[in-house]
């Protein structure tokens, strides 16, 4: 291998950064503390501890009080969604087809428990319509689950919209907004959603660390999904790992500083790449042309297996709609759920961009993209 | 969002894509086949000569371990009867370490072969 | 203040060993890799992640493939718990008064969705008779939860003969064993246990990771908790947090190698701990006097108040069943079931002993322990 | 297994009980008070002297904010006559940063004072 790789994986995962390095390790490095005893050890455990939940909330313009952490957003989204919906049995629950598999796999186990459950289609440009969300809002519905950022398009949901429809009806809004914190504005106090699930390593953070945000007044009733402990306010029991949260403070605090300027430079990296790109025919762009984060962009490609053109672009680590989910083997369901056929949806590749990237990497992303893709076209049968 | 690892023969094989292409020369005989769900797309180009194939050539739209069997195929083909061109195609799985769902494509491979060499034992020899 | 304070607290979580340490800063330094991503750093991740189970599993004497991650022995309590009681609706589960939090709470949780919950209470020393336990179990028992090593007394429970009984009836059974690994022999074909919860944080390596044990042959049938994602064999999704991985793999690895010369260390410090204190007047050993891990010395000390007494102690980092959990202030529940009374059970020292510990800090610990509890005494109205 | 911290005046009064002990001399009353469920036990001596308390001690089994009580009370006593012995229990529990839950065992030093006051008040001054 010549070169390491260029890395357009970030909504995956994306590197540590080293500030939010250093303060985990220094949290690992001090003395042994659970924030649960009293001695002084614990109490500057729960200090910190007490500090990383601020900065979080601090993104989302919410009192740390707010903030229930978790191992993930997947814990997260479980917790909102089976929480919420075991706490009031028996009811109505809506979401998107297009949802991350921990949203629709929870609203499912929700529907083998007897809820009812709507899974709604996007348009074809990956946004729902308020008013559909609206149209199946009915008097048993509990919660309505939608995605502020999608993971595979980078579309953005107009969860203000959703959420008036949801409050004018007293229906709880659950928010995943994994991909969203520190790429698109994230204050409550405007998106006016009960829940929110976050990540830490979304935003070069650690893995194995996110949270659930939950509004103070009126506060959600949630069934804890563990027991035991105390933790967290009885919703998350567990000794606290204070280096995976103070990270997670980390990540979040420089996501709120230096978010904006970095989506907007993303922003520009991201349009830079589909200019390079979006000359080659047969090549369409996944999702909303403008309501989309700023680090995701999704491109099918016509006449060329995504299999192989994932294998061929060896310089490149980026995902591909070709088989999400090692296991299935099936072309992505979010772009089948906006209509792209299966070869176009298998043909796909996610490009998502981090801090640091820089536009001639981008360059070279995309001149190894329309290498391959031509090269595979020319073995093609006419 | 994720693959299987190729073997190195496999990304060899990919890269090179050796005996790609149309021919154009006179004497080729084509046969195809197609999977749709896939969208996996084969096309074989043979030539003969005293009964025997004497070059084989493809087109391939596919994944990694299909252009690669084809590859495989095409280096293989020529010296054989039209009737001996029975890939052992799980043999060939196992050389390429194809995973078993790969199976279903590498039948396109072998029946576009077939659908040509069918066309060459048509043919006065 | 003078010296750092001694930290006689390992049971609640225990300082992160160098080489834990360093194993976990590679893997956060490493490229980002998301285990599920099959590019060449995706597949390193995926290496290192194997490794860390093949190393969890290897303390137990399981392979790897027995081995689900989780974020703590908290929630592989609740899987084992909450997963194998959901899996069986309607059946008896059995425990004892003495387990943790984690798997008392997801028993009782057990049984609010309409199992059968029988809590037995051990003997005076700690322990419970097998037979106790084979007596209370009927046709539709379906589980039986004991731990190996208790975290308050360190007394250990005969799990080989308990398993025997369960077998014999076709009934699951679930061991914590988040104080046993390290500390005790952990071999799953001796303990025959069909589920077994492990934390690293208890053995020097990172808090918020821990293990489910799941027997292979037969395969106990789970229901996760958590969905969506199928990571952990469907059992536990999310993206799984690498470095945490890697601390557990790297913490078992050392109490594989090392933990039987250490526990047997570990041992005789206690003992000299015990020595040093046992001729005060009014101090009582809690739990059974040689059935117990090397690690953990629980004493009650006659006429003194816990709260002054642990007060008094500046010097030390140690646990009191003064205030078990810091929202109850209620005396230890689990020196109450060995039948102390309240003021013994609330004047009662937690000495927990780990990894570096040496007898001078042993005999300082004893003599400062000595000195408040004659200074409390003469305190005190005769 | 853990407890809330501690304000410095209490840790310093635990660590000195001043005032603390059985008096040995003569002309002493004494009163006492017990919680059993925490098993806080508080002994008063009191002497007077010009119907006004001249000197106090205290014997005590309790918690850091009820010894820290028993202290503070030993050195407010002196000076006050018998029937004005009574406590600002609230005031000292918020100086003391004693959690509300302590109030209880507050009560059980206010007690054996006034106990010990009783005694005196039924003296010849
Ligand atoms: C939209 C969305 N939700 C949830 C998750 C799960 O996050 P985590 O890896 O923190 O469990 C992800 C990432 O995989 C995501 O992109
Ligand atoms: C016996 C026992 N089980 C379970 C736990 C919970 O472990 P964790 O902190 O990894 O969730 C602990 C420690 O608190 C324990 O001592």
């Amino acid at each position: 291998m010549s070169a390491p790789p260029l890395y357009f994986d970030h909504a995956a995962t994306t590197p540590l950064d080293p500030r939010v390095r250093a303060a985990m390790f220094a949290s690992l490095d001090a003395a042994p503390g659970n924030p649960s005893a009293t001695h002084a050890a614990g109490r500057a455990a729960r200090e910190r501890v007490e500090e990383a939940r601020a900065e979080v909330g601090a993104l989302l313009g919410a009192p740390a009080a707010a903030i229930v952490f978790t191992s993930g957003a997947t814990e997260a989204d479980n917790l909102a969604i089976l929480g919420a919906g075991r706490a009031r049995p028996g009811g109505h629950v809506v979401s998107l087809r297009t949802e991350h598999r921990a949203v629709l796999d929870a609203c499912r186990r929700l529907e083998r428990e007897g809820h009812r459950l709507t899974l709604l289609t996007p348009a074809r440009d990956g946004r729902v319509d308020p008013a559909a969300i609206a149209a199946v809002l009915g008097p048993t519905t509990t919660l309505v689950s939608v995605m502020l950022v999608n993971n595979e398009t980078g579309v953005i949901q107009d969860i203000a919209a959703i959420a008036a429809e949801c409050r004018r009806r007293g229906v709880l809004l659950h928010v995943d907004a994994a991909q969203a914190a520190g790429r698109v504005p994230l204050d409550v106090s405007v998106l006016e959603a009960d829940l929110v699930s976050l990540s830490a390593h979304k935003i070069h953070g650690p893995v194995g660390v996110g949270a659930l945000y939950v509004r103070r007044e009126p506060r959600p009733a949630l069934q804890p999904l563990l027991v035991g402990g105390g933790q967290e306010g009885g919703l998350r029991p567990g000794t606290l790992p204070v280096h995976q949260l103070v990270g997670m403070g980390a990540a979040f605090r420089l996501a709120r500083i230096s978010g904006p300027a970095e989506a907007a430079a993303l922003g520009l990296l991201r349009d830079r790449l589909w200019s390079a790109l979006a000359d080659l025919p047969g090549t369409y762009l996944n999702g909303h042309p403008t309501a989309r984060a700023p680090h995701i962009l999704n491109v099918s490609f016509e006449g060329v297996d995504g299999e192989a053109l994932l294998a061929g672009l060896g310089g490149l680590i980026v995902a591909s709609g070709a088989a999400c989910g090692a296991e299935s083997g099936e072309p992505s369901y979010v772009l089948r759920a906006l209509g792209r056929d299966d070869a176009l949806a298998q043909a796909s590749l996610r490009f998502s961009l981090g801090r640091g990237q820089t536009a001639p990497e981008v360059d070279a992303a995309a001149a190894q993209v329309r290498e391959v893709v031509l090269r595979l076209r020319s073995l093609a049968p006419a | 969002m994720s693959l299987q690892g190729y073997s190195a023969e496999v990304l060899d094989l990919l890269a090179r894509a050796p005996g790609a292409g149309r021919p154009d020369g006179v004497g080729w005989v084509s046969g195809e086949a197609r999977e749709p769900l896939t969208a996996t797309h084969v096309r074989f180009h043979l030539q003969a000569s005293a009964g025997r194939i004497a070059a084989a050539r493809y087109e391939v739209r596919g994944c990694p371990h299909t252009i690669a069997l084809a590859a495989l195929a095409a280096a293989w083909l020529p010296g054989r009867a039209p009737a001996e061109v029975v890939l052992d195609v799980r043999a060939l799985a196992a050389r390429l370490q194809a995973p078993i769902g790969k199976l279903g494509r590498f039948l396109v491979v072998q029946e576009a072969i077939g659908a040509a060499a069918l066309q060459l034992a048509g043919r006065p020899a």
